[in-house]
């Protein structure tokens, strides 16, 4: 069983998903509560199972699907999706557990089931085509949960969702297909396995186009500056737990996908590129704080919120060092587990109230203090308060970065002025000051349905903010990894120099590591 | 120089025929012109030594497809004139000038031919229609099937389609019934077009 | 030893998580005497401590690793030497006592439990930036003084201006916190370590201009949490926070921690005198202009609050001229004085139901006798006569500046500490002295509980000894680790005149102010309409020009970003391609007019296209090729 | 002077240019007919053509497979025809707009 724990993790909840057909409405809940819990010790058992000191692929698994062109269902995990993978099981068992959507509940559960398939399919494939099978898969269930959902303007956020993000893949495709034809030019042989892929050392001219449409399909979905439009509007329309595994999870398939896909592949284009992405990111961050200070409706401010942290992730992505990628992949964890809580606490106040204006409420610290209290805890580690599970990853991307350069960290670092602004200003509205609308007099606390979602992740929120050593630890053994890799496969002289080779500081590591 | 001439004059006279074709606005003129043509480009078959070919053209169009027509336009008014509404009669013929001068500039423009070997080379020890009926009863065996079965399935729809109401001749019948069975048909129509 | 600096680091936040616990519960004592016996006995450790440092020990420990990363490594370390100890006893003191005056002062508040979760917190966090071993766990605990501070300041959140007080503190220091973070990005590339041993080792090696730059970078951080200009308006909005918390975090040690972070990185400011002068410049400057603000100003609370920065002022102009000891002598004695001096205060505001302005005091001090008394006695130290602390480590920076020939810095320093003496005895003189006010707005005072003054009393005791009986012991001890410079005036004559001289201008300070102040309260119109006062009332306009020129923009900014580029331009380009897409299918979808006849048209249109295409490529295709060869 | 394939191909192309301007210009189904043969066998000339000049009989199979697709189109399309007529007595394209989009 333990070699096919991939493959068990992907299909087992699309399998209950089929089963979840016949089950009885009123018993769907446990149903499913119970197949995510299962899913989620599973995950569990795979991290206990992995060696946090390898840093290469694990768990893999080969059937060939097509040979005559080198497809083959091929899966695996190493450091950098292994915490990825927990979370998207986390985060469906939270979502489901914590559902308060009182419509067609079993279809809900049912597609929940099937999407956290495709998530996790999405960060355990090691080939291209299934990579890109589950990335258009996981458009689907999302689509279907906003568009039945969903608010008032459903329609238009799921169109608008499934469009734009189905336009960069589509680019993307073009990008795998070609990447497939070089490889096939290089080698005589097709193949779509990235880890053949990562063998090949491609020409400047053409890393820079593959790059290119590679970043269009990951940009949108992470998404960047200027292809951003889509999330407000998708946060703003999908229900709780659709915005709470959108954030969570979905968002991170973009970033993941820089780092399995551009860093590795094209590293001289990655360097290249590096500082026109850190303007795009550099505006992400200080352009969505701004837009999320503006914001009335306090789910906007979350989402926009989500914009500006991921511009820290891709800042740290494209440090091109270990400090910087590390932290972006623990970033990601961590902006997953605290945008999550906080759509969840969004949606909480959305239960009792059935509106997300600011103006509307103002003093529900004293009618919902323990609300109050989770919803402050939460968004002081979406600040980035020391000792909570984002710091760590936000203070290694900046630092990371600021290897490459000085003045442009300096400029990102305005995420912690900028964030603290927002943040504290919608805190404010939302829950300071005197109760003015006699609606939320009688306001009820949040119940233990509710809580059996928040104080998990709160637990997380600060444990992996005190002590993110066993996610460090293996994250940052496979991105050295790859950040040799790119080292030893780059080209240009720049690279060469701004991605660092690790070979000649390994005894400097050990000795370090000895005291 | 004998071939030439030959050439020259059916392909003369090929043109000739269906530009008629194309252009008269009698339907026996069209249908004749037609007929005509057909048979000259057997000609050109026969020029190239595909002399089975040649007499399959004369047989199934000659023969048999103008045959088809000729029934055929006896169900309609074939003694008037077509009248036809035309719009921009010289767009039509500026593109299919325009696709005619493309396609000659692409065939007159050297061909890439590198070592095209053929796959069944004309043997000229046997003649045509044998060995015609070797490749056709080897290799294109499945699809001289499928053709033939696809043209017993074109007959019977072409009687299925056309033999509609054949119990009703329609030459026999009074003008009024004629007119009444199309009236009712109209009938049909406008409640179809309801749904 | 090891367990005692566990103890001394962890009683508070056991205090604060015991206290949460209760959190929303209803009022209980418990808490309130839990968590100051935790910090009794955080106190009783730290003292345990520094008998051992003054032996000449020091103790290193490391708890666990926090972060490591590529190179990057990053324990939980917690050191307790010369200069930590120093801020734990500092710290356990002023907050023991702060803590158990709580207990009386927070008596009547719904939030009773929650507030002593936040000041055991607050204290945890502090124990940590000041024991941590590295510029990182240091960093967590700046933070997290930050994030109690904000909790704090807005303690009363359903009052807009407490709240509004909390973010701008909150926002301010974080500013900072962003060069801090700059420099410890400079600090880690450049020397690969944020340890201290590591850095302070290593430092020399690095170039100047490098140097420079951390020390730049450090210092605007310490600018941010210590108040100092042009990020000091938070400190005097923060006082819409409880007294307690005025006194412990806005006066004896939060804002002290920048000054805790100039002498701990005094390796680093020894290599740049340069960055020192403009450290102790600014310190003279902030000095002088913080003691003008509170020379009219008619708040009890913001007076004490630009005292408070003033005296920052003097700490970071020793600690610039690179007398890190003396700074941080100065920062021991002044929290003693000054949180004594905010928890009369608070006594008074209590006895005055809240109502801030002492022009509506008067007199107080018949009723209120031990508190006009323990005010008075840190009112004189903080005026520096003799023999009260304040006269120690004030009189020690100006001679400082003297003996560095800086005299225009000195000069500064002794006019401010002139204004000083003279706004302290009029906040004196206008609550304690002259006619009850009061009574007009149907006051009666009261004194405070007992144990709240007994509780008061150690610091009463402090700030009257602290300076004579500490001062050679400290010295000793502090210069183990800090550069041991002594600062004497070598001229006998010099030394008395200037000792007499200052002596003389502070009593005819405070002279004048109980002249005009004690008796009737005289409202000069005049002097009141003129510019000057104007000018100081509304402190300099700085808050307002702060919020006409970032706040207000920002928000203008923001909501442009929003309605217009993001709506307007990014969304609306967006949908402007999807709407081209469609209107393009809307007018191209007359082609399918179901003619037949237009169909083929159309047909053997594309087929003319695909044709040039074809001849177009070939051509094109051709041409390469023949070039290529 | 020898007629080369070249020759053959610009007859069938020019022939096949015929039948469409036939096919664009007919409005009468029954013409339009004729106008598709004239294209059918404007390419089978071509093939025939290839198949002579290149000494392979794939071209004439090729001829011979669309002369039987001929046969059939003319069965099907001209019963279809006559139905059309029969339901409302005009074989005219202009009428037959049931396929608008």
């Amino acid at each position: 069983m333990q070699e096919h724990i991939l493959s068990i993790l992907i299909f087992f909840p699309a399998l209950a998903a089929m089963f979840g057909f016949v089950v009885h409405k009123d018993s769907v809940r446990a149903y499913g509560i119970t197949v995510a819990a299962i899913e989620f010790f599973l995950s569990l058992w795979l991290w206990n199972l992995y060696d946090p000191m390898t840093s290469g692929m694990q768990f893999m698994e080969m059937a060939p699907l097509v040979s005559a062109f080198g497809i083959s269902y091929l899966v695996g995990v190493d450091g950098i999706s292994l915490f990825i993978i927990i979370l998207s099981t986390f985060f469906t068992l939270i979502g489901i557990a914590s559902l308060t959507e009182k419509r067609r509940v079993k279809d809900l559960i049912i597609t929940l089931l099937f999407l956290e398939m495709t998530m996790i399919g999405v960060f355990a494939a090691l080939d291209a085509i299934v990579f890109y099978v589950f990335w258009e898969l996981s458009l689907i269930p999302m689509l279907y949960i906003i568009g039945a959902w969903g608010g008032p303007l459903r329609i238009y956020a799921s169109i608008k969702f499934f469009l734009y993000t189905f336009t960069g893949s589509l680019v993307m495709l073009v990008g795998m297909l070609f990447m497939a034809y070089f490889y096939y030019q290089a080698t005589g042989q097709w193949s779509f396995s990235l880890l053949e892929w990562y063998r090949l050392i491609l020409p400047v001219n053409i890393q820079m186009w593959l790059f290119a449409a590679f970043f269009l399909g990951f940009a949108i979905k992470v998404p960047m500056f200027p292809f951003h439009t889509w999330l407000p509007y998708a946060h703003g329309q999908a229900p709780t737990i659709g915005s709470v595994i959108l954030a969570a999870i979905l968002l991170k398939m973009g970033t993941y996908a820089f780092i399995r896909f551009s860093l590795p592949l094209f590293p001289d284009a990655s360097v290249a590129f590096m500082f026109p992405i850190a303007i795009i990111a550099i505006i992400m961050i200080v352009y969505a704080a701004m837009v999320a200070y503006a914001q009335e409706d306090i789910k906007q401010v979350v989402a926009y919120s989500s914009i500006s942290h991921m511009g820290v992730i891709i800042l740290g992505i494209f440090s091109m060092n270990v400090e910087g990628i590390t932290g972006s992949v623990f970033l990601m964890i961590a902006h997953g587990v605290v945008s999550g809580a906080l759509f969840l606490l969004v949606g909480v106040i959305y239960d009792r109230r059935h509106t997300k204006l600011m103006s509307e409420f103002g003093g529900l610290a004293s009618v919902m203090p323990r609300y109050a209290t989770i919803f402050g805890i939460m968004m002081m580690a979406s600040v980035g308060l020391p000792l909570t599970i984002n710091f760590v990853g936000e203070f290694l991307s900046l630092l990371g970065f600021y290897k490459q350069s000085h003045s442009y960290t300096l400029v990102a670092g305005t995420a912690i002025i900028v964030g603290a602004i927002y943040m504290l200003s919608a805190y404010k509205k939302a829950f300071f000051g005197t109760v003015t609308n006699e609606k939320n007099k009688n306001l009820k606390d949040v119940n233990r349905t509710e809580l059996l979602g928040l104080v998990p992740l709160v637990v997380v929120a600060i444990w992996l903010g005190v002590y993110p050593k066993p996610l460090l630890e293996p994250i940052n053994n496979s991105v050295e990894a790859i950040v040799q890799l790119m080292h030893d496969k780059a080209q240009t002289l720049e690279a060469k120099q701004r991605i660092p080779d690790l070979s000649n500081s390994a005894g400097l590591n050990s000795t370090q590591e000895a005291h | 120089m004998f071939e030439a001439i030959a050439f020259y004059l059916f392909a003369a006279l090929t043109i000739i025929m269906f530009t008629i074709t194309v252009m008269t606005s009698q339907a026996l003129y069209a249908l004749t012109a037609m007929a005509a043509g057909m048979i000259f480009i057997s000609a050109f078959f026969f020029i190239l030594g595909a002399d089975f070919l040649g007499a399959i053209q004369i047989i199934v169009y000659t023969g048999a497809v103008m045959a088809i027509y000729a029934f055929g336009m006896m169900f309609f008014d074939t003694t008037r004139n077509v009248i036809e509404k035309r719009s921009n009669p010289q767009f039509v013929v500026v593109l299919g000038g325009l696709a005619a001068v493309l396609v000659v500039f692409i065939v007159l423009a050297p061909i890439v031919t590198t070592n095209l070997n053929a796959n069944y080379p004309i043997d000229l020890a046997v003649g045509n229609t044998q060995a015609i009926g070797m490749v056709l009863f080897t290799k294109y065996l499945v699809p001289f099937e499928l053709a033939a079965v696809m043209l017993l399935v074109a007959m019977i729809a072409g009687i299925v389609l056309a033999g509609k109401k054949m119990d009703k001749s329609l030459t026999l019948m009074a003008e009024e019934d004629i007119a009444l069975m199309h009236a009712s048909s109209a009938t049909e129509i406008t409640q179809e077009e309801a749904y | 030893m090891e367990v005692y600096l566990y103890i001394a680091l962890f009683a508070p936040l056991v205090g604060s998580l015991f206290a949460a616990l209760f959190g929303a519960a209803p009022k209980t004592y418990l808490t309130g005497i839990a968590a100051s016996g935790l910090l009794f006995t955080s106190f009783v450790s730290s003292a345990i401590l520094l008998n051992y440092v003054l032996a000449g020990h020091t103790v290193h420990v490391e708890m666990m690793t926090w972060i490591a990363a590529g190179d990057l490594y990053i324990p939980f370390g917690f050191v307790v030497d010369q200069v930590s100890v120093t801020m734990m006893m500092v710290v356990s003191v002023v907050s023991t006592v702060v803590h158990v005056y709580s207990i009386g002062y927070m008596a009547h508040d719904k939030g009773f439990n929650r507030f002593f979760s936040y000041l055991s917190a607050f204290v945890f966090s502090m124990m940590v930036l000041v024991m941590s071993d590295n510029f990182l766990g240091l960093f967590i605990g700046w933070e997290g003084v930050g994030l109690c501070s904000w909790l704090l300041i807005g303690f009363w959140y359903h009052k807009e201006s407490a709240t509004w007080a909390a973010n701008e503190a909150f926002i301010m220091n974080r500013i900072a916190d962003l060069a801090m973070l700059i420099g410890i990005f400079m600090l880690y590339w450049n020397l690969g370590s944020l340890q201290y041993d590591v850095v302070f080792a290593n430092i020399a090696t690095l170039p100047m201009h490098i140097i420079t730059w951390i020390g730049i970078f450090l210092f605007i951080g310490a600018m941010g949490k210590s108040a100092q200009f042009p990020l000091h308006t938070w400190l005097a909005d923060a006082m819409e926070g409880p007294t307690p918390v005025s006194a412990l975090i806005h006066a004896a040690t939060m804002v002290t921690a920048g000054v805790y972070l100039v002498v701990r990185a005094n390796p680093i400011y020894g290599l740049i005198p340069e960055v020192g002068i403009v450290i102790a410049s600014l310190g003279a400057f902030v000095a002088l202009f913080a003691a003008s603000m509170a020379l009219v100003n008619r708040d009890m609370k913001r007076i004490i609050a630009y005292s408070t920065l003033s005296q920052l002022g003097y700490m970071f102009v020793a600690a610039g001229l690179g007398a890190y000891w003396v700074a941080l002598f100065h920062l021991m004695a002044h929290a003693f004085f000054k949180a004594l001096l905010f928890l009369g205060a608070g006594n008074v505001m209590h006895a005055m139901h809240d109502e801030l302005d002492p022009f509506k005091m008067g007199g107080l001090k018949k009723s209120m006798k031990w508190t006009w008394i323990l005010m008075t006695l840190a009112s004189v130290a903080l005026a520096g006569i003799y023999p009260l602390a304040g006269f120690f480590s004030k009189d020690l920076i100006l001679e400082v500046a003297f003996v560095e020939h800086h005299y225009v810095l000195y000069t500064v320093l002794l006019l401010t500490a002139g204004l000083t003496a003279f706004y302290s005895f009029r906040l004196v003189a206008l609550i304690f002295h002259g006619n009850e006010r009061h009574l007009e707005h149907g006051i009666h005072p009261h004194e405070a509980y007992t144990f709240m003054l007994y509780a008061m009393a150690p610091l009463g005791v402090l700030a009257v000894i602290a300076g004579m009986a500490f001062k050679t012991p400290y010295y000793l001890m502090v210069t183990h680790l800090l550069p041991a410079m002594t600062y004497h005036i070598h001229n006998h004559t010099t030394f008395w005149i200037m000792t007499i001289g200052t002596q003389l201008f502070v009593i005819a300070a405070i002279t004048y102010a109980y002249k005009k102040y004690a008796k009737a309260v005289k409202v000069d119109k005049k002097v009141e309409s003129g510019l000057l006062y104007q000018l100081l009332y509304n402190q300099y306009f700085i808050p307002k020009i702060y919020d006409e020129v970032f706040s207000k923009p920002y928000l203008k900014l923001s909501k442009l970003a929003w309605k217009e580029i993001d709506l307007k331009i990014v969304d609306a380009t967006v949908d402007g391609i999807a709407n081209i897409i469609y209107q393009t299918g809307e007018k191209t979808h007359t082609m399918q007019d179901g003619n037949l006849s237009s169909m083929l048209r159309w047909m053997v249109i594309g087929l003319v296209v695909l044709l040039v295409l074809a001849v177009a490529f070939t051509a094109g295709y051709n041409a390469v090729n023949l070039q290529a060869m | 002077m020898e007629i080369t394939l070249t020759h053959y191909l610009v007859l069938s192309t020019v022939l096949f240019a015929i039948g469409l301007i036939g096919v664009m210009r007919r409005k009468n189904l029954l013409m339009l007919f004729f106008a598709t043969e004239i294209l059918l066998n404007a390419v089978n000339i071509g093939m025939a053509a290839i198949s002579h000049f290149r000494g392979d009989y794939t071209g004439q199979m090729f001829a011979f497979f669309i002369i039987a697709i001929a046969a059939s189109e003319v069965a099907v399309g001209l019963g279809l025809l006559i139905v059309w007529y029969k339901r409302t007595g005009k074989i005219d394209l202009d009428q037959m707009t049931s396929m608008r989009g």
